[in-house]
């Protein structure tokens, strides 16, 4: 006689075994070992995909599994309907087909990028519910609470025969994702772009997998970090010249991550030359979580450098990487591993300075990128730019920031994360970074949201930094210094006009404000001559001719 | 107007001329001249064979037939739009005909040319607009592009640039718009053999495109801006 | 298209030669600053492509003018939609070369 | 101040290239010699035109130079603008300077003054080639962002020398106008690779398209620039007629070629994947015997 609650588990068993028993029926002698072809993928998914299931569709803003997603909007809609799906990322326009034809009915995820403003269209028409939108970290986490998929859909660069996957330095979010299904009765489908005899190195073991497509294109795969230097402006370098000298040595930040914008690549291209003029070297930067930016490759060779753990690669890198083993996390295979999971959870807890860019910021510091007409997200950075509230770890910079903090308001002793939001305060089209109201509360009505979706929020800022100047919001003392500081840097802004002139000249009196000048920064040395490579071809030479950029980045 | 009936019309004394694919090429008589003609036709585009056996032609005239007139019959859609064209150098071709031209005007060839059908940018600047005397027929069409291309490259709508060409020569297109800026010396209509005559008489060697512009009223700064830059210290 | 005119007054006269400065290009702009009789005034005429902007012109020249104080002066700014920051450069830029070039040439 | 021409503004160009303090310029800013037809469009117009004349010395030989202004139109050819380099181009023929050099960054015809742009570009060739019947070596520059591509890659070609770096590109129709016209598949204007293997200045040296390939610095130029002027110029029938040779044996040789790649393995390069990379000094040197004839 079997106890009630043997009875739940071999249910949740049941299913999944029945899933099996169909799709080995429908497939038949086409299926060998594990390997599906690739016209039978539909009828695959057709066979383990029940209405209601939970179907994590794995792409991120690098890899896609592109060819499963085209094969999920084929199936028929009287079959597998009211999916419920996990994203990390709604990349590709399949992503949201599937909810005009009637397959899936509600999304949880994390970013949108490009898809954001057909997903506010459609969320606009009712075409679609949202769960709820996550941080990567917040996403993983649920796969392994309430969100554990029934079917994960992956994508990986080969298989061997037994299912065994070799993901390439793109490992990104696939560990996660098949970890949960694959030790919950959920069934793991992989789409690969060959068929091997032996895997390079197994990323994924094969027990953990049940299919493999091989998919009739190589996945689509986004070179999202890649910024040409060419595109740096002098303002770019003059905000970079600031950001290391008035933060990361005045903190000595040796650990760290950096956000995907021009800004921070000029950070990066000025580490060999000024920083390094500055007698920087070994002081700052030594330790990353951060995608092996190709804008990092001089300082690497500069020997500024110690390691970099990514989230994801990065394309026309590999040659690169494997060259820089002692920098880059490397298999026996010579090629990258990255992890998502792990690379957030060490952005989040290991590293003392976050800096990234955004859209809006409001006079609290709250900031967003969010605009009326998208909704896009959050992806990694709201982890990356929180104060780790769980951590215990001392650094010198982490203690220094902790320091700045109960200068102002006391407590008993405990560190800080830095974390800095550089922009310009006019983006292209004389578009304001300062605003009194974020436009993320006006899309929190217009999409019925439960809270507006900030970024990064204005009690985790540490500095704001501009063309104006650094303001250092550690050492307010309340509510309006902090306004008056934010708006001390918020150039010709509405709100930095609307700043309160006296109360500025002495924040900045007492350090709370500083400009170029109280720096010891000439703003005439601000120019790209700073910058160590001035084109992605000096890119490539500095990397030895290994970094083999995308031919859209290239002019030779 | 077919290329046949404007050679007769130009040279009613007889001629030499034929077709080699969308080459015109031979020669005329011309009440006491005796001109070489050079030509494309059916809209054609000029890509760099093309330009080639064009140049090959004025070579030709400037070894065998020293001063000989050589009068250019224009219809082309323009430069061809091809990446293997542009690959071998397109441009070079086309300064390199242009050249020729050049090298005959200084041994003393008038250089003549008539837009008989269709003239548009690049086709025509290595041939037609670096002739002595630039004549078109009335109805032939002249231009840099399609108003409709020309609106999606600037951003202004169609109609305004057609509202504007009303006022100014400068932006739609059409002979009459180019006779005003001076690109053309003349229309020719009525006895075009008359016409050819009349351009042998009076053959300058001075590119007086922004003169003419300048008193036609349609281009008034080209000229002024010359002579400044002559005057200037 | 938007013209806009300044006139600051009581600035210190100041020598210099002719100077023209920057590009007038997507989110860029020039600046040409004369030297112009005008009793220590200083004249600064934009014209821009963005329209609207008014106000921030007229607090980005006032900063200017507060910098320098430069008088008998006319300054020409075409700009085609650059930001604050890089129209306070190129004015900042404008002036230096402009002085400094009067230097050169006594 | 940057060393690189590619970065740097016309202005730049010429206060790097010239000898300090030489230059003079005619019509400079203030005299505010703009485009009526911008105005007339509601276009904001540069002081210059997008182009910059005048005179100056450059290894102590005074020489006659106009810079245009790519970041202005993209360098495009305007009334104004192309009045000012014929009135360079005719005044050199007048006063005789040892060159006119010209540092052209654009994309040809200015289609905001449509027909005279077109117009001017005309006077413009003809000008160059007046001044070299006359006997004044023009050299041409192209070097920077924009490249130098419509009727004005003609006009360039029209000029005793041209001096080019890997960075510049040159030709008659750019890429996306091909694109547009014909479709990606006869032309993909994003597969910058492929932009660079059709008109960049690897590949415009290999075909001798250009006379002359530098490094990306101001030095660089100016030392291919002096000694083009100590090579002066052949204006003449039987250059005309090697060149005419030439040409035709291009068409013969490459014409079936689809690719950059397919010339130069013709042109006897094991490895052209291996041309992009190399810095200029080793480049040239491997093209040695590697490239097609120049006249």
């Amino acid at each position: 006689m079997l106890k009630p609650n043997e009875n739940m588990r071999d249910h949740e068993r049941q299913r999944r075994n029945q899933k099996l028993a169909r799709a080995a029926s429908v497939l038949g002698a086409s299926l060998r070992d594990k390997i599906v072809p690739a016209d039978l993928a539909v009828r695959l998914l057709e066979a383990v995909i029940a209405p209601g299931d939970r179907v994590c569709l794995e792409g991120d803003n690098q890899k896609q599994a592109d060819f499963l997603a085209q094969s999920l909007i084929q199936v028929d809609p009287e079959k597998v309907n009211r999916l419920h799906m996990l994203q990390s990322v709604l990349a590709l326009p399949e992503h949201l087909d599937l909810y005009e034809l009637g397959i899936a009915e509600l999304l949880d995820f994390s970013f949108s990028g490009p898809q954001a403003a057909r997903l506010a269209r459609m969320v606009g028409k009712k075409q679609i519910r949202i769960g709820a939108i996550h941080t990567y970290l917040e996403l993983f986490s649920r796969y392994f609470v309430d969100l554990t998929p029934h079917v994960a859909l992956v994508v990986a660069q080969s298989a061997d025969a037994q299912g065994n996957l070799y993901t390439g330095p793109n490992t990104e979010d696939t560990p996660a994702i098949v970890e949960a299904t694959a030790f919950k009765n959920g069934i793991v489908i992989a789409q690969v772009n060959e068929l091997v005899d032996k895997v390079p190195r197994v990323d994924i073991p094969g027990d953990w997998v049940n299919f493999v497509i091989p998919s009739p294109r190589p996945h689509v795969i986004e070179p999202l970090f890649t910024r040409d230097p060419a595109q740096i402006s002098e303002i770019q370098v003059l905000m970079a010249m600031m950001a290391i000298k008035g933060i990361y040595a005045e903190y000595g930040v040796q650990r760290l991550n950096h956000g995907i914008g021009f800004d921070t690549a000029a950070i990066e291209l000025l580490l060999p030359t000024y920083a390094e003029s500055l007698g920087l070297k070994g002081k700052i930067c030594s330790h990353w979580a951060l995608n092996p930016h190709p804008t990092m490759i001089p300082a690497i060779e500069a020997g500024f450098v110690k390691s970099i753990h990514a989230f994801g690669s990065e394309l026309g890198m590999e040659n690169y990487i494997a060259a820089r083993p002692d920098v880059f996390f490397t298999g026996p295979d010579g090629s990258m591993r990255s992890n998502r999971a792990f690379s957030q959870a060490a952005g989040h807890y290991a590293c003392d300075l976050f800096i990234g860019s955004t859209l809006q910021i409001d006079m609290a510091g709250n900031s967003s990128t969010a605009t009326l007409d998208r909704i896009s997200g959050f992806g990694g950075a709201p982890n990356m730019g929180a104060d780790a509230g769980g951590r215990r770890h001392a650094s010198p910079a982490w203690l220094k920031a902790g320091e700045q903090r109960r200068s102002q308001q006391p407590g008993i002793p405990r560190g800080r994360k830095l974390v800095v939001q550089m922009v310009e305060t006019f983006r292209e089209h004389m578009q304001p970074a300062f605003v009194a109201e974020l436009d993320a509360w006006k899309l929190a009505e217009f999409a019925n949201m439960p809270i507006p979706p900030v970024m990064i929020y204005g009690d985790d800022v540490t500095h704001i930094l501009t063309e104006e100047g650094i303001a250092n919001l550690l050492l307010c003392a309340n509510a309006e210094e902090r306004e008056q500081a934010i708006r001390g840097v918020a150039g010709y802004t509405e709100m930095g006009l609307g700043r309160d002139a006296r109360m500025v000249e002495n924040l900045r009196d007492r350090g709370v404000i500083r400009r170029a000048e109280d720096m010891g920064i000439n703003k005439r040395d601000a120019t790209r001559d700073l910058l160590a490579a001035h084109s992605i071809k000096d890119l490539v030479r500095a990397s030895g001719g290994l970094y083999q950029p995308p031919v859209r980045f290239r002019n030779w | 107007m077919e290329w046949k009936s404007v050679v007769e019309q130009l040279c009613p004394d007889g001629h030499e001329v034929s077709q080699a694919g969308n080459l015109i090429r031979g020669y005329g008589r011309c009440g006491p001249h005796t001109v070489a003609v050079i030509g494309t036709t059916n809209h054609t585009e000029v890509g760099v064979e093309l330009a080639l056996a064009m140049a090959a032609a004025v070579i030709n005239v400037i070894h065998d037939y020293p001063a000989r007139p050589i009068v250019f019959l224009v219809d082309t859609s323009g430069q061809r739009l091809r990446h293997r064209d542009e690959l071998l150098g397109l441009n070079g071709y086309m300064a390199h005909l242009a050249k020729c031209v050049e090298m005959a005007r200084r041994r003393g060839h008038p250089i003549v040319s008539l837009v008989y059908e269709q003239a548009l940018s690049g086709g025509f600047l290595a041939n037609g607009m670096m002739a002595d005397v630039c004549a078109a027929l009335p109805e032939a069409e002249i231009r840099v592009m399609g108003l409709a291309a020309m609106a999606r490259v600037t951003r202004i709508s169609e109609e305004r640039l057609s509202e504007l060409g009303k006022s100014s020569p400068v932006f739609a297109p059409g002979a009459k718009n180019y006779l005003l800026l001076g690109g053309l010396d003349a229309l020719w209509e009525g006895d075009l053999s008359a016409c050819l005559m009349d351009a042998l008489q009076s053959i300058d060697t001075t590119d007086h495109r922004r003169t003419l512009g300048h008193e036609r009223g349609g281009r008034m700064l080209a000229y002024p801006v010359v002579q400044r830059v002559l005057a200037s210290a | 298209m938007e013209n806009l005119k300044y006139r600051f007054d009581g600035g210190t006269p100041t020598r210099g030669v002719t100077a023209i400065v920057g590009v007038l290009g997507s989110g860029n702009l020039e600046v040409l600053v004369e030297p112009v009789a005008l009793g220590g005034a200083c004249e600064i005429e934009v014209s821009t492509a963005a329209r609207g902007f008014g106000s921030i012109w007229q607090a980005v020249m006032k900063d200017f003018f507060a910098r320098h104080r430069v008088g008998d002066i006319r300054v020409s700014v075409n700009d085609a939609g650059a930001t604050p920051a890089i129209v306070s450069l190129r004015l900042d830029q404008a002036i230096e070369t402009y002085i400094a070039q009067g230097k050169s040439k006594t | 101040m940057t060393h690189s021409y590619y970065e740097s503004s016309a202005r730049a160009r010429i206060a790097g290239l010239l000898e300090p303090d030489s230059f003079h310029e005619w019509l400079p800013a203030a005299e505010r010699l703009t485009s009526p037809h911008l105005a007339t469009l509601e276009q904001p117009a540069a002081f210059d035109d997008g182009v910059i004349i005048g005179r100056g010395s450059i290894a102590a030989k005074q020489i006659f130079i106009a810079a245009q202004e790519g970041g202005f139109m993209g360098g495009a050819v305007g009334e104004v603008h192309g009045a000012k380099l014929v009135g360079v181009l005719e005044r050199a023929v007048r006063d005789r300077p040892a060159a006119v050099l010209l540092l052209l960054e654009t994309g040809g015809v200015r289609l905001q003054e449509a027909n005279a742009g077109l117009i001017a570009v005309s006077e413009v060739m003809r000008a160059i080639l007046a001044a070299r019947a006359a006997g004044v070596t023009v050299i041409v520059a192209i070097g920077g962002q924009y490249g130098c591509f419509g009727g004005m890659g003609i006009a360039a070609r029209c000029a005793s020398t041209i001096i080019m770096s890997e960075e510049g590109r040159l030709g008659l129709s750019g890429p996306e106008v091909i694109e547009t016209a014909r479709g990606v598949e006869e032309y993909d204007a994003r597969d910058r690779a492929m932009v660079w293997r059709t008109v960049g200045g690897k590949h415009r040296y290999l075909l001798a398209e250009c006379d002359v390939i530098v490094a990306d610095s101001m030095d660089e130029f100016r030392h291919a620039i002096v000694a083009g002027i100590d090579n002066g110029d052949d204006w003449s029938l039987a250059a005309l007629e090697r060149e005419h040779q030439l040409l035709a044996e291009r068409v013969q040789r490459f014409g079936a070629c689809k690719d950059g790649r397919d010339i130069w393995r013709e042109l006897g390069w094991a490895d052209p994947e291996a041309i992009a990379m190399p810095d200029n000094d080793e480049f040239v040197a491997a093209a040695h015997g590697h490239r097609a004839k120049n006249i």
